[in-house]
């Protein structure tokens, strides 16, 4: 039984981390802005784009942190140019123009890559293959968990001991009242942004290597999944979203072995098929947290003032 | 008091309370026909959300609210609460009815708002033709393929007359937050009178308007109780027009309720004075 | 200042409109496929299909405030709906090639048996008709639980629902019905859309899905001028007020909700007849998103802006950008810029600089009647 | 107001440069090329269209009823995409084509055939193998087996050379290619020794479905997916160590399998139409052709392995020329009644169509992927007796 199961906990565990890397740029950008960062996925496909093209011209010791810098920089453009002049604006006007960023951004993915497939380049040492508990993986699916928990600290200590961060909780806390006490609101929102697409270009990194197809829709699903885990977790909550991610990781990548898990135990004799849900069940999960528990597993709740 | 008269409203012990906090606390009150009565009280007394307790936007923590002699909203203190409760009655009441706000309209209570809440986007005359759309007879395929046509007139007709009685004839095709504060307010109330209701309640009508305004709103609601029958509950910071019209008033501080009676009882009493009106000069 | 309330049916509009359908018809026999003006047809027809879905999620998302994401779900369940009760029974073998068919039956196929070629026609209309039913029965289905979620999450709730509706419509185990993932064809379609009178054969590849567009989008528009529509806009523009004035919120948007929902479900069905294939893998969420961007592209709150929004971003995309994609346009030919892809970019760029600089889109909240209106006003000098 | 003009302006310039397109009278003939140039098929559609462009390199003209024609390839992408099939389709058949070749994957054929046979306008499909193209449309002819002609071989291949008894199959969901080879795969080997799976499209995380047939105790992976799916799904094979051969269909003769398997432990059995080598001189003369040209090596992947779907494409293009002579017109019904008696020698092999218009083939090549020096080699040419 642990064997059968073993291998899928640990592709999820992996998965999870690499979600869980998005979606804290997810739920900063919404603990902040109140807005659904809908390109922050595709920013994150971009991150794999520029790689592939970087390390076909430059050595990797270049290409990597070119490549995050560069990320970063869209992360920043993006908000500059697509979220900041509608400030004031409806929510809805806000978020279609998120929509609108994330189907420039894969059109313009399209345009470049011509619709094909691009390989990622190949990482050494982190793509090796090493055996654990007996079971042949690459070594990203195992550092991927340790490095995104390290990245999580550190970023958790810097939110509660530096200016900065602390300039972040209050703005999440009220928009309004932080600016009226001279937090300089827009730096904060820079910051924001620049963190969180930090992440998404490291998470780029282990995912791409991981599964090492880039197409401009690469983005679109794990960005929508790792969105699904920080409102799982709770959304502002950077904790709660990383718990989220790892438990979509696993749920998902079991869902896919159910199946097998069943036919192995016995439990059924024929595929059922319920790998088909695989995406779906995500978003199954989404629904049954928003009605039960809309404020997810570690939000706050919050009333309306009439 | 008009105790002789049937009683439209009353408020039995509702508790409210966010998380820790006691907002309104074993409040009762009752009003009865044709009468109209003021809640008053400092700033944070708790006068608003009791009102949005009476008209459901929330369901109360504990406590009972009848309407026309009938029971309306009634809950009592359960999940997380029923640790943190911090009222006196509880147990008291045993059963959970939590209509939403349009449920208690439908019944009769109209209100308006303390920061006005007009459709921004639409006319003077739509935002009382759309408090009409409660009184309609028309399904959704009988409105949408114009076989209410006589109803549609009718109320049309109606609207239109509303606005001429409450004087916003003449802006009728404007836009409705276009329109002076005054006459805003004059339209909220408009609206609220729309769904025909047998009590309408009104936060602070009298909010940022100068004394000139104050006077007119003060004859007005006077008259609106005349003309349209209706019982009459509201807030008001505004104490010329509070002392000027109201049969009762009660007064309400940190959630408590401190006193009640008629204005000149009110003026008279100590606790009153101490908590209230010698604290804070009428604004 | 009292002003008459007088029936809204416009003459001028009616003939508009008629006239509209008579040159659509016009067009159908005279523009054959092989013939280079047929991208003109092709546009209509598309073009009708997005104006619909537009038109519908404008309902909801302009008219009633509820941002919902979830079109592209129930224009699949029309479209599957549409396409499963009208394949003829000799095809059905052949199209559910690795299943053992389950649905036998065929609306248009059935009523021509007892009445006729009139009972093809009868046969589509209703399986048009079912089609939206069914998709306002999921729609009813999914509204009890999310539509009481506030404005994004509700977004991503739909998103989400439209995304399961479409696994489950890819699911093996439920072959015998969908087919599986495996696309459905052979159905009623508009390219088989004829009517024979005499020697005269009449074309209505184009009349057809531009009619049923036309008839749905008069209906949606007498909904959203009557009281109900009144109510949608209430609840959009407060939410509470709306409530405090009687309007049950749960009840009205759940009607906007499922009013929507149904016509999204038809416009997937006349999506299928114009694509003359029906699969669940094409009702991804970026059809949501373009219907969207369609939407905002003609004015969130205005049925005429939806319309014009659709028939423009279909016509662009289609048609008058094409050359972008395949080396010179407007006469400028630069085969290294004008490649693959390029139209798209291009057409992203603009929707962005409209949702970033004409906020309001073409039309705003106004509606081409207001337009022709003021315009006539200006015309009669000062006259009120 | 001012906005009414802009569109007013728009429509204008629309009609406007409309009628230019019109002024085209040369004696050119137009072939459609109804192939993916992007999407999940991309690299296979651009790798089959070389084939064409090469043939029609060879070939610019042709003589159609004694008049010299110029021959113009005309392109449509259909994106690999179900839902884009039929408006790019619409876009040959309005551009006045005389014929159409294509696709590469089944599923956008079978979407346009309705388009196609309603303006009367012939296809040929050069590499699409489901049954459904040419038996649901009476315009589509085929020059390529069929899938239950491979997947039959596929299944008898897998029993008797690599001595199978369980097998795993992988396809993609909605995608008619590999779901169709998959069908006739399992039907063949027998539906109890198969564990059928598809994977969701965007799909990036094969891990699990090789960790799913290595719990199965399965002894050969069957997914005749695109080859985007393909080169990850060699990638985790290698990393994961799969320990059975992986087995697929024509789409994987290309040398994007051979860049993702090269250097690695991973045993790939394919079936294909060409074997290359079986003649010297167009090998030759086409290997030239692609490196002489830069975007023809860039489509072809970066080297000059021969895709058996470019030769394939090559020999499209042939009888394209073969059935517009034979028309003795550029008319589409034309060329559409001289295509049923059609014949002709090609590189790949004979070419008549039978009575379903398929091609007359009874015969693949099964080729292994070297994994040292990244070719493939030779295995077997199979028939089904």
């Amino acid at each position: 039984m642990a064997k059968t199961i073993l291998p899928y906990i640990i592709s999820g565990i992996s998965v999870g981390g690499q979600y869980a890397l998005i979606a804290i740029g997810y739920t900063m950008v919404y603990g902040i802005l109140r807005l659904i960062n809908f390109a922050h996925g595709d920013v994150f496909m971009v991150a794999g784009l520029m790689m592939v093209y970087m390390a076909a011209s430059m050595p990797l010791y270049i290409a990597i942190p070119l490549m995050i810098v560069l990320t970063v920089l869209l992360g920043f453009l993006i908000e500059r140019v697509a979220y900041r002049p509608l400030r004031t604006a409806p929510r809805m006007s806000v978020m279609i123009s998120a929509i609108g960023v994330s189907y420039l951004i894969q059109n313009l993915a399209l345009y470049i890559t011509g619709g094909l497939n691009k390989n990622y380049p190949t990482i050494p040492w982190i793509s090796d293959r090493v055996t654990v508990f007996g079971m042949e993986t690459s070594r990203v699916t195992i550092i991927t968990p340790f490095l995104t928990i390290i990245l999580v600290v550190l970023l958790v200590q810097l939110i509660n001991h530096t200016k900065i961060g602390m300039a972040m909780r209050a703005v999440s806390l009220n928009f309004e009242t932080s600016q009226l006490m001279g937090i300089r609101i827009n730096n904060v929102i820079s910051a924001t942004f620049i963190i969180g697409t930090f992440l998404a270009a490291v998470g780029s990194m282990l995912f791409f290597t991981n599964y090492p197809g880039v197409v401009p829709t690469s983005g679109a699903m794990p960005g929508l999944k790792a969105f699904v885990a920080a409102v799982f977790g709770g959304i502002g909550s950077i904790p709660g979203a990383v718990i989220g991610a790892f438990i979509i990781g696993i749920a998902e990548s079991l869902i896919k072995g159910l199946d097998t898990i069943l036919i192995v135990q016995g439990t059924i004799s024929e595929q059922i098929g319920f790998a088909t849900f695989s995406d779906a069940f995500t978003f199954i999960l989404l629904i049954i947290v928003l009605v039960f528990k809309p404020t997810g597993l570690f939000g706050e709740k919050t009333t309306d003032k009439v | 008091m008009r105790k002789d008269r049937p009683c439209v409203l009353r408020v039995e012990d509702v508790t409210m309370q966010f998380g820790g906090v006691v907002a309104v606390n074993d409040f009762s009150m009752e009003e009865y026909e044709g009468e109209i009565v003021a809640i008053i009280g400092p700033n944070g007394a708790g006068k608003t959300t009791a009102f949005n307790v009476i008209t459901g936007v929330y369901a109360p923590t504990n406590g009972r609210v009848s309407f026309n002699g009938s029971k309306v909203i009634e809950n009592f203190p359960k999940g997380k609460m029923k640790k943190g409760y911090l009222g006196e009655n509880a147990g008291k009441y045993t059963e959970t009815l939590e209509p939403t706000p349009d449920k208690l309209t439908a019944l009769g209570m109209a209100r308006t708002f303390q920061n006005i809440r007009l459709w921004p986007s639409m006319s003077v005359f739509e935002n009382v033709l759309i408090a009409k759309h409660m009184k309609r007879t028309s399904n959704l395929f009988s409105a949408t393929f114009g076989a209410n046509r006589a109803e549609e007139i009718r109320q049309r007709e109606e609207a239109d007359a509303l606005l001429e009685t409450v004087g916003l004839s003449d802006v009728r095709n404007e836009l409705a937050t276009s329109l002076p504060y005054g006459k805003q307010r004059r339209l909220e109330i408009a609206r609220a009178l729309a769904t025909e209701p047998k009590l309408l309640l009104l936060d602070e009508p009298a909010a940022g308007m100068n004394p000139q305004e104050t006077v007119e709103l003060t004859r007005f609601i006077a008259e609106i109780r005349d003309q349209f029958h209706v019982s009459i509950l509201l807030i008001e910071h505004h104490m010329d027009l509070v002392m000027d019209i109201s049969d009762r008033i009660y007064v309400l501080d940190f959630g408590k309720m401190i006193a009640h009676g008629t204005p000149t009882e009110i003026q008279a009493n100590e606790k009153v004075i101490d908590a209230y009106l010698g604290v804070a000069d009428d604004a | 200042m009292k002003q008459e309330y007088r029936k809204k049916t416009s003459w001028g509009a009616l003939l508009a409109v008629l006239v509209f359908l008579a040159v659509v018809l016009w067009l159908d026999q005279i523009i054959k496929p092989t013939n280079k003006m047929y991208m003109l047809l092709t546009v209509l027809q598309k073009g009708s299909v997005y104006a619909l879905a537009a038109v519908s999620m404008n309902l909801l998302n302009g008219y009633t405030g509820l941002f919902s994401l979830g079109h592209a779900g129930f224009m699949l369940i029309g479209a599957y709906t549409y396409a499963i009760f009208t394949i003829p029974s000799s095809a059905r073998d052949a199209v559910y090639q690795y299943f053992d068919a389950a649905v036998r039956f065929s609306f248009p196929e059935a009523l021509s048996g007892v009445m006729g070629p009139a009972g093809t026609a009868v046969g589509v209309l209703i399986a048009v008709i079912l089609a939206g039913l069914m998709a306002a029965f999921f729609a009813w289905l999914i509204g009890l639980p999310v539509l009481r979620l506030k404005s994004d999450y509700l977004a991503i709730a739909t998103l989400g629902f439209a995304e399961i509706i479409r696994a489950i419509f890819q699911w093996q185990k439920l072959g015998p019905i969908t087919n599986g993932s495996n696309l459905l064809k052979n159905f009623a379609r508009t390219s088989k859309f004829k009517l024979e009178l005499g020697d005269t054969k009449l074309v209505l590849s184009t009349f057809v899905p531009v009619l049923i567009a036309t008839i749905s989008i008069i209906i949606i528009v007498k909904l959203v001028n009557s009281t109900y529509g009144r109510a949608f806009k209430a609840i959009r523009d407060d939410e509470i007020a709306a409530e405090a004035m009687g309007i049950n919120l749960a009840k009205h948007k759940m009607l906007s909700f499922t009013v929507s929902s149904f016509f999204a479900g038809v416009s997937g069905a006349m999506m299928a007849m114009v694509l003359s294939i029906a699969q669940a893998s094409n009702f991804k969420s970026a059809m949501t998103y373009e219907i969207l961007l369609m939407v905002v592209l003609g004015g969130i709150g205005s049925t005429s802006g939806s319309v014009i929004g659709s028939f423009l971003f279909v016509a662009a995309s289609e048609w008058w950008l094409r050359g972008l994609d395949s080396g010179s346009f407007l006469g400028i030919s630069a085969p290294g810029i004008f490649r693959n892809g390029f139209r798209l970019v291009v057409f992203s760029i603009i929707i962005m600089i409209v949702v970033l600089f004409f906020r309001k889109g073409i039309m705003g909240e106004r509606e081409i009647s207001d337009v022709l209106r003021s315009r006539k006003k200006k015309a009669g000098g000062t006259a009120k | 107001m001012k906005k009414i003009l802009a569109v007013a302006l728009v429509i204008c310039l629309v009609f406007a440069l409309a009628p230019m397109a019109f002024a085209d009278d040369n004696p050119v003939v137009k072939i459609g090329v109804f192939e993916p140039q992007s999407g999940d098929n991309g690299a296979g559609g651009k790798q089959e269209v070389l084939g064409m462009q090469y043939a029609n390199y060879l070939t610019p003209t042709v003589e159609i009823d004694g008049v010299e024609y110029d021959v113009e390839l005309v392109y449509a992408d259909n994106a690999s995409s179900n839902d884009k099939a039929p408006t790019a389709a619409q876009d040959l058949i309005s551009n006045g084509v005389s014929l159409v070749l294509g696709s590469y994957g089944s599923g956008v054929s079978i979407a346009a055939s309705d388009t196609f046979s309603n303006a009367g306008v012939p296809a040929i499909g050069v590499t699409c193998t489901n049954p459904q193209v040419t038996s649901g449309c009476d315009v589509y002819f085929r020059i390529c087996f069929l899938d239950p002609f491979q997947g039959t071989v596929l299944a008898n291949f897998a029993k008797s050379e690599l001595n199978a008894t369980k097998a795993y199959c992988l396809a993609k969901l909605g995608d008619d290619y590999s779901g169709g080879l998959c069908n006739f795969f399992i039907e063949a080997f027998g539906k109890e020794n198969c564990v059928y799976e598809q994977f969701p499209e965007g799909t990036s995380d094969f891990s699990t479905y090789i960790t799913n047939a290595q719990n199965q105790g399965c002894d050969v992976f069957f997914s005749p997916v695109s080859t985007e799916a393909a080169a990850q799904i060699i990638a985790k094979a290698d990393t994961q160590a799969l320990g059975m051969p992986i087995l697929a269909g024509d789409t994987w003769d290309s040398n994007v399998i051979l860049n993702a398997a090269k250097g690695t432990d991973v045993q790939i059995c394919v079936t294909t139409f060409y074997q290359e080598g079986a003649n010297e001189e167009f090998d030759k003369g086409i290997k030239e052709w692609i490196n002489s040209d830069k975007t023809a090596l860039a489509n072809n992947g970066g080297n000059d392995e021969l895709a058996a779907v470019t030769v394939m494409g090559y020999d499209a293009y042939y009888v394209a020329l073969e059935a517009l002579k034979a028309a003795g017109s550029t008319d589409p019904e034309a060329v559409l009644e001289v295509l049923p008696a059609l014949s002709y020698e090609g590189v790949t092999g004979a070419i008549a169509f039978d009575e379903n218009k398929d091609a007359i083939r009874d015969s693949a090549f099964v080729k292994e992927c070297n994994t040292e020096t990244g070719v493939w080699d030779f295995v077997t040419v199979a028939t089904v007796g």
